[in-house]
């Protein structure tokens, strides 16, 4: 109800949208770039493509909100894809049961994780290694090594044509439904204050352990979702998924803003910073820059991405 | 029928590894009294308070609240027993609003958030308490130590508790602040809250307080009436001797003039700031809190930027660019916030002693260091274990010691030392006071900004006042009164 | 019998010393090389021996320290399958110096090896006879391809791509092998470095190369930029089977038809049903089965038959083949 | 000179010695549950195998003790190991020589993260992801994506027996200057005290930009170097080298007993870490234990033996 009109401060438009920004710039390059890159095709690829990262980064948003790191992130996707390619395969349930129970032991792996780091006070990047080393493991163990073919039609649905490409639908879904979370649930705002100053809620009577079990267990659940995906889209389920994915994730979220001493990030910067990752490799790929150099400008892109952040946010000298 | 005591606690015992913090301490506290708790640094004051609150389990020993016995003793358990704790280390989350803070355990009535009415309640709160200009929807982050310690009550007042403990609210408030919340503390009684008081400021106990607990090493002293006691019978209960004089003598020989600040500005507060000071001399410092004391002597250290003006030191123009190389020239800085700025606290003590001195990347000895260190420490009377333990292991007082005792041990020609005796016992506080005569009368130019009047009119030569980022005035010896000073700080 | 997974070599008190052997695998992280595992331990059961299988998960260090475990057990005969040509060497030679033959499976390794010999399909030879295939399936029409390879740095997968461009420009000209070699090796250079290539003479060129990481997933994602870039495109080439399986996928969503695939070595059963069925133009044969056969039998020689180990060619090849429609029901067997 | 005689402290002993009693354990059982363990032979063999990985653990100690971490050093390894190749191969340089520019180059790497971290404000997680990305790249660049081959006799003079195995010699050299340099000169005492609170440092004159800095340099530099040893052992320089030792590394120097937060870490004590985890795959393979179920057992080992470290260093429940 202020009545006084403020002028519009460019300068903050500029600070708390610097993500987003980011972003547009790299899709008004991409498109001057090459041709195809504004196609109906190649959006939708893209889209398809990111559904599973941006869901990863967002779980591991949450981790990071509350001050933890969850490395298992890749090798939970693998797990998810395989769990639920073989019970279609090999047990013949319905897809939609294989995947609840897919995501039902993606979330046992980050609540192994997470009760390792809240209960057992082991530091979160070396329970998540460790976790991340079971679970490829165990994905290796479940197909033998090879990948697990799944009949079409089944699995195969989420990426269906017919049905609008249900992956995208569900990535969106859930977008907005943990943005709601962040900003307008308790719990959301709890997590954010225990990455903040754990000690603090703890004297306030909550009990911030299970909270902070409970973002692995997110983060492992969306893992094991992302790794649906995959299996979706390939119709086979690989113990190999999802390789090396967990550092894609974490420059995602921190390219999104966030900040890996827990506290301060939010969902869409860090699907944003998901996205600008994912264009970076597609256009590199669509104009055909050579494959080694590839990586090298790669690395240079994140830099300067992160750069523009901390340049478009920097407060005044303090020691 | 209602118990006598709404707070029992009996034959309470913790010890951390080797220091018996707390030996067979009682504390009785009468429904609706304001009672005052106090002893030296370390004597376990806090730590007594956080067995209450159930922030640290108990070794031995019993709490009742209100005739019920505490059997388990977690911080929820507490709250529900209706025991709130303010603690001397501020519990907010920095990276959430004002709002979130206050209502932290209980953000939200139905399934989501509603950041209006959050907003709304919260405003009224700090409205209860006299702070309505605090915007409920900034991050506390961004508040100043002050702001973050009247949210910090806030917060403990939204709770509608039985019982509200103070663990040195007002070390970080200054004059104004400290009588609005003495006010609300009264007020508190009024409506038939108990209070635990706990403060290194006597005045303010007398001021309030009904009754008060002793503390000392850790062991019960004795409990009194605060009618029936002097200041200077409850200090000598509290040291265990006389302190003849808080401000001790000094004979320092005031000489030439070794730093002269003109028109500096910096930051976005300080504007225009001239003074300088001289061979020998106190400088105190004055002024509200947010005044820009702070900033304008990082400025002069090379911790923050200059934006513009003149610093002279011997004479000779210098801008540093980094305190490396103001302290190269002899300047030395205590920090106001010892715990984020000055103390390494989970190194040893000896590293932090030699925080300064040791600038070198060469070989140490660590027997002849451990031994320095030693002397060093005993020069200030420091209380300590052994130099090999951390520096969060010592109490606040004596943590101070250390994060000064850095300073002592190179050569500076002026020292700087911001707020040094925020939460410091009387007894360590005459003796830092007696280590800044000490400094004087080598011929050491010294600026002690505080918040503490009496600790300017009883310390300094001469005292700045600043309001807003500006100097408003300056006090020679003789005029140093607390009606002159808060006439300058207040701009009437 | 404590001798579980022991060091111990002793079989029974009296009974003859059975015979151990090691296993040193780059990787079990494709079916291939899981298949290739099976086919040995099962070959080796059958003569009675005792088989241990070391995995190296692609990383050179780990090869070279599961050589050295082989070595330390005192195994009678170790079995490697090599990340690096060069880089297990050192490994090889130390086996050799400690009296322990080594025999080279699937891929091979420097020549200066005191290695036995090495037994593989030849990458080289099935890309390029894939290649020769296609070029004479295409005549004189132009060829417009992506190339979908394995993992960056990965040799198997270079001789591949190689092979494919070597046999496409052999054929489509009609010059020399050797010829064809060095044109096949400057194309890859042009590839690696501008990331396309094009041989005009031959009407042949590369327009994109995509890593798939030898599997499916990667694949798909892969060839879903390419292709989007290229729609105009006719041909898929890749290193293994599992990528192109990917890249048909993004065809078909991107509603591209008459793109042929061609693999350059791999033997998936898989395949071979598609190129049955006509979808699939051709792979190259790489058939453990063979390989771990070829490599048993040689060990029996050797450890059995008391054969000198130095007698042996410095290469040992299974047998070379592009599988098209023709042949495919011949090898139907061999694949995996 | 203190007098008192205290009796001897077994509950102070083993907290302090906690990560060699774990070590020590891992031997006894190693040796009953393998005749081959401690044969000659294999030991030198783990001692040859591990040379790498400790000395790359113990740089990441420095950069961990200053507050930072840094994901590059297995992709600087690469850069060591195909930079010394293509010396010696290309140019014709002598080997020690290459070393040298191996080294330098390592240490400019290492220098870039640190410029980045320590000057740009990026966080050491990320800059160091890009800096891994970069170092990758620059690794397949310079090989064309193929193993360079080096003559015998040049490189593998550092694995020669003739030489005593000079990469082992080399290794317990460095052991013994940087648990020196960390315990017994100004330049280690300032890295830890930057790790306690870099402000308190900067307040007390110290450039902390510097020696953050110097870190990641060294770091770097002891990366390129392990990757020396790589190709001295495999006479070959290939940019796969060091794939995922980061991980192991870190996993290294926390089983070692240092906290991620810095400030807190020995150099002795993340040696043992190196080794044991070394250990767990030295005698898994001994053992012949499966490929698959090998991973998993090694997330099990890594979790109980960081619960051994917590477990005996328990301290007061405090909130
Ligand atoms: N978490 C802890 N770990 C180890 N020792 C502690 C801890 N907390 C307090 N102590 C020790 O317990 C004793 C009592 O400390 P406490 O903080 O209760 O003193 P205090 O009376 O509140 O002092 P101050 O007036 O300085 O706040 C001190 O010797 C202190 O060093
Ligand atoms: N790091 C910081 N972040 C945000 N605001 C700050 C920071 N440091 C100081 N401020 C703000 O600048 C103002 C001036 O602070 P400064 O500490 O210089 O004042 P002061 O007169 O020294 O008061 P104090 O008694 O609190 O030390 C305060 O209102 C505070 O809110
Ligand atoms: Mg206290
Ligand atoms: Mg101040």
């Amino acid at each position: 109800m202020e009545a006084t009109r403020k002028k519009f401060d460019w300068k903050e438009f500029i600070i708390n949208n610097n993500t987003f920004i980011i972003l547009l710039l790299l899709v008004i390059v991409s498109a001057f770039l090459s041709d195809t890159f504004l196609t109906t095709m190649n959006l939708r690829n893209i889209l398809l493509q990111q559904a599973g990262p941006i869901l990863v980064a967002i779980g591991l948003l949450f981790v990071i909100l509350a001050g933890g790191i969850d490395l298992s992130v890749g090798s939970i996707m693998a797990v998810g894809a395989t769990v639920s390619a073989i019970l279609i395969t090999d047990l013949g349930m319905h897809f939609s049961v294989s995947i609840g129970v897919a995501l039902i032991i993606g979330l046992a792996f980050g609540l192994f994780s997470g009760i390792l780091v809240a209960y057992a006070g082991i530091q979160g990047f070396v329970a998540t290694l460790a976790t991340m080393t079971i679970a490829r493991g165990v994905a290796f163990v479940l197909t033998e090594g090879r990948p697990v073919k799944v009949e079409a039609g089944t699995i195969s649905t989420l990426v269906s044509k017919d049905f609008m490409y249900p992956i995208i639908w569900i990535t969106i879904l859930l977008i907005i439904v943990f943005t709601i979370v962040h900003r307008y649930t308790g719990y959301g705002r709890k997590v954010i204050a225990i990455g903040s100053n754990e000690t603090a809620l703890k004297l306030a009577g909550v009990r911030t352990k299970q909270y902070i079990m409970s973002t692995y267990a997110l983060s492992g659940a969306l893992a094991a979702l992302a790794g649906v995906f995959v299996a979706a889209r390939s119709s086979t389920g690989s113990a190999t998924v999802g390789t090396g994915q967990e550092l894609d994730a974490i420059a995602a979220v921190v390219i999104g803003g966030a900040s890996l001493m827990g506290g301060r990030g939010f969902v869409l910067n860090t699907v944003a910073g998901a996205l600008i990752l994912g264009l970076i490799g597609n256009i590199m790929n669509l104009m055909a820059v050579p494959s080694y150099p590839q990586d090298i400008i790669k690395g240079v892109i994140i830099i300067a991405a992160v750069l523009l952040q901390i340049a478009t946010s920097k407060r005044d000298r303090t020691i | 029928m209602t118990p006598e005591y709404i707070v029992e606690m009996n034959h309470i015992s913790k010890h951390f590894g080797g220091v018996k913090a707390l030996q067979d301490v009682h504390l009785n506290v009468k429904r609706g009294e304001i009672h005052a708790l106090i002893g030296e640094n370390g004597a376990g004051k806090s730590t007594l308070m956080k067995i209450l609150a159930g922030a640290y389990p108990k070794d031995e020993g019993t709490i009742l609240i209100d005739g019920a016995e505490a059997t388990t003793a977690t911080p929820r358990a507490m709250l529900d027993m209706g025991v709130s704790v303010i603690y001397q280390e501020f519990m907010l989350a920095p990276d959430l609003t004002v709002a979130e803070n206050i209502f932290i355990d209980h953000m939200q009535q139905g399934l989501f958030i509603n950041w209006k009415d959050l907003k709304r309640r919260a405003k009224e709160q700090l409205q209860k308490i006299g702070f309505g200009n605090i915007d409920p929807g900034k991050k506390v982050g961004e508040l100043s130590v002050a702001y973050q310690q009247i949210v910090e009550i806030c917060k403990c007042l939204a709770k509608d508790s039985k019982v509200l403990v103070f663990d040195e609210p007002t070390a970080v408030l200054t004059h104004s602040e400290t009588e609005k919340l003495l006010e609300l503390i009264v007020k508190l009684k009024q409506e038939g809250v108990t209070i635990l008081y706990i403060s290194h400021r006597l005045e303010e106990l007398f001021a309030i307080s009904d009754k008060i607990t002793v503390l000392k090493d850790g062991k019960y002293v004795d409990t009194v009436e605060t009618a029936s006691i002097t200041k200077e019978q409850l200090v000598t209960m509290m040291v265990g001797r006389e302190i003849e004089q808080l401000f001790p003598e000094r004979n320092a020989e005031i000489g030439e003039e070794i730093l002269r600040v003109e028109n500096l500005a910096a930051g976005d507060l300080v504007e225009d700031v001239s003074f300088s000071l001289r061979k020998g001399e106190v400088l105190g410092f004055s002024g509200l809190v947010g005044s820009g004391r702070t900033e304008t002597m990082r400025a002069i250290f090379g911790a923050d930027k200059k934006s513009s003006g003149k610093v002279r030191y011997f004479g000779e123009e210098v801008n540093f660019r980094s305190p490396k190389q103001a302290i190269r020239k002899g300047i030395g800085l205590l920090p106001e916030d010892r715990k984020t700025q000055g103390l390494l606290l989970k190194q040893p003590i000896r590293y932090n002693a030699t925080l300064v001195s040791r600038q070198g990347n060469g070989f140490i000895n660590h027997k002849k260091e451990q031994q320095e260190v030693r002397e060093l420490l005993a020069r200030i009377a420091t209380k300590y274990g052994s130099t090999e333990d951390n520096a969060d292991s010592l109490s606040g007082g004596n943590q101070q010691k250390v994060a000064l005792a850095k300073w002592l041990a190179v050569d500076t020609k002026v020292i700087i030392l911001d707020e040094p005796t925020r939460g410091v016992d009387v007894g360590a506080k005459t003796e830092i006071y007696r280590i800044i005569n000490e400094l004087a009368e080598s011929g050491v130019g010294v600026i002690i900004i505080s918040s503490e009047m009496a600790e300017i009119i009883g310390v300094c030569d001469r005292a700045i006042v600043m309001r807003e980022g500006r100097v408003t005035g300056e006090v020679p010896k003789e005029n140093l009164t607390e009606n002159h000073l808060i006439k300058l700080a207040m701009g009437v | 019998g404590d001798t579980e997974g022991g060091g111990s070599a002793e079989g029974g008190k009296d009974g003859e010393k059975q015979l151990e052997v090691g296993f040193a695998l780059k990787t079990q992280d494709s079916p291939y090389f899981v298949s290739l595992a099976d086919k040995v331990e099962k070959y080796a059961k059958e003569q009675g021996w005792k088989v241990t299988i070391l995995d190296a998960g692609g990383d050179v260090q780990k090869e070279a320290a599961n050589m050295e475990t082989f070595i330390a057990q005192g195994k009678d005969l170790i079995f490697l399958d090599a990340i690096e040509p060069d880089a297990v060497v050192p490994s090889i030679d130390s086996a050799a110096e400690a009296g322990i033959p080594v025999i080279n499976l699937d891929s091979g390794v420097a020549e200066e090896a005191n290695d036995v010999t090495t037994v593989y399909s030849d990458n080289r030879q099935n890309g390029r006879l894939v290649g020769l295939e296609y070029a004479k399936k295409m005549g004189d029409e132009e060829i417009k391809a992506i190339v979908l390879s394995g993992a960056k740095g990965n040799v198997a997968g270079y001789e591949r791509r190689t092979g494919l461009f070597a046999g496409i420009i052999e054929g489509k000209l009609g010059v020399s092998e050797d010829e064809a070699w060095k044109l096949a090796e400057e194309f890859e250079s042009a590839l690696s470095s501008k990331g396309k290539a094009t041989n005009e003479e031959a009407k042949f060129s590369v327009v994109g190369q995509g890593w798939g990481n030898w599997t499916e997933e990667e694949g798909l994602k892969a060839a879903e930029d390419l292709i989007t870039a290229n729609s105009d495109l006719t041909t898929a080439l890749g290193e293994n089977d599992q990528m192109l399986f990917g890249a048909m996928t993004a065809l078909d969503n991107a509603g591209i038809k008459d793109v042929d695939i061609v693999a350059a070595a791999d033997g998936a059963v898989d395949a071979f049903d598609r190129i049955k069925e006509g979808g699939y133009f051709a792979t190259g044969l790489n058939s453990p089965t063979l390989v771990a056969e070829k490599g048993i039998e040689i060990a029996k020689e050797i450890l059995v038959d008391g054969k000198d180990p130095e007698s042996y060619e410095e290469v040992t090849l299974t047998e070379p083949a592009a599988i098209t429609k023709e042949n495919v029901e011949e090898y139907y067997d061999l694949g995996f």
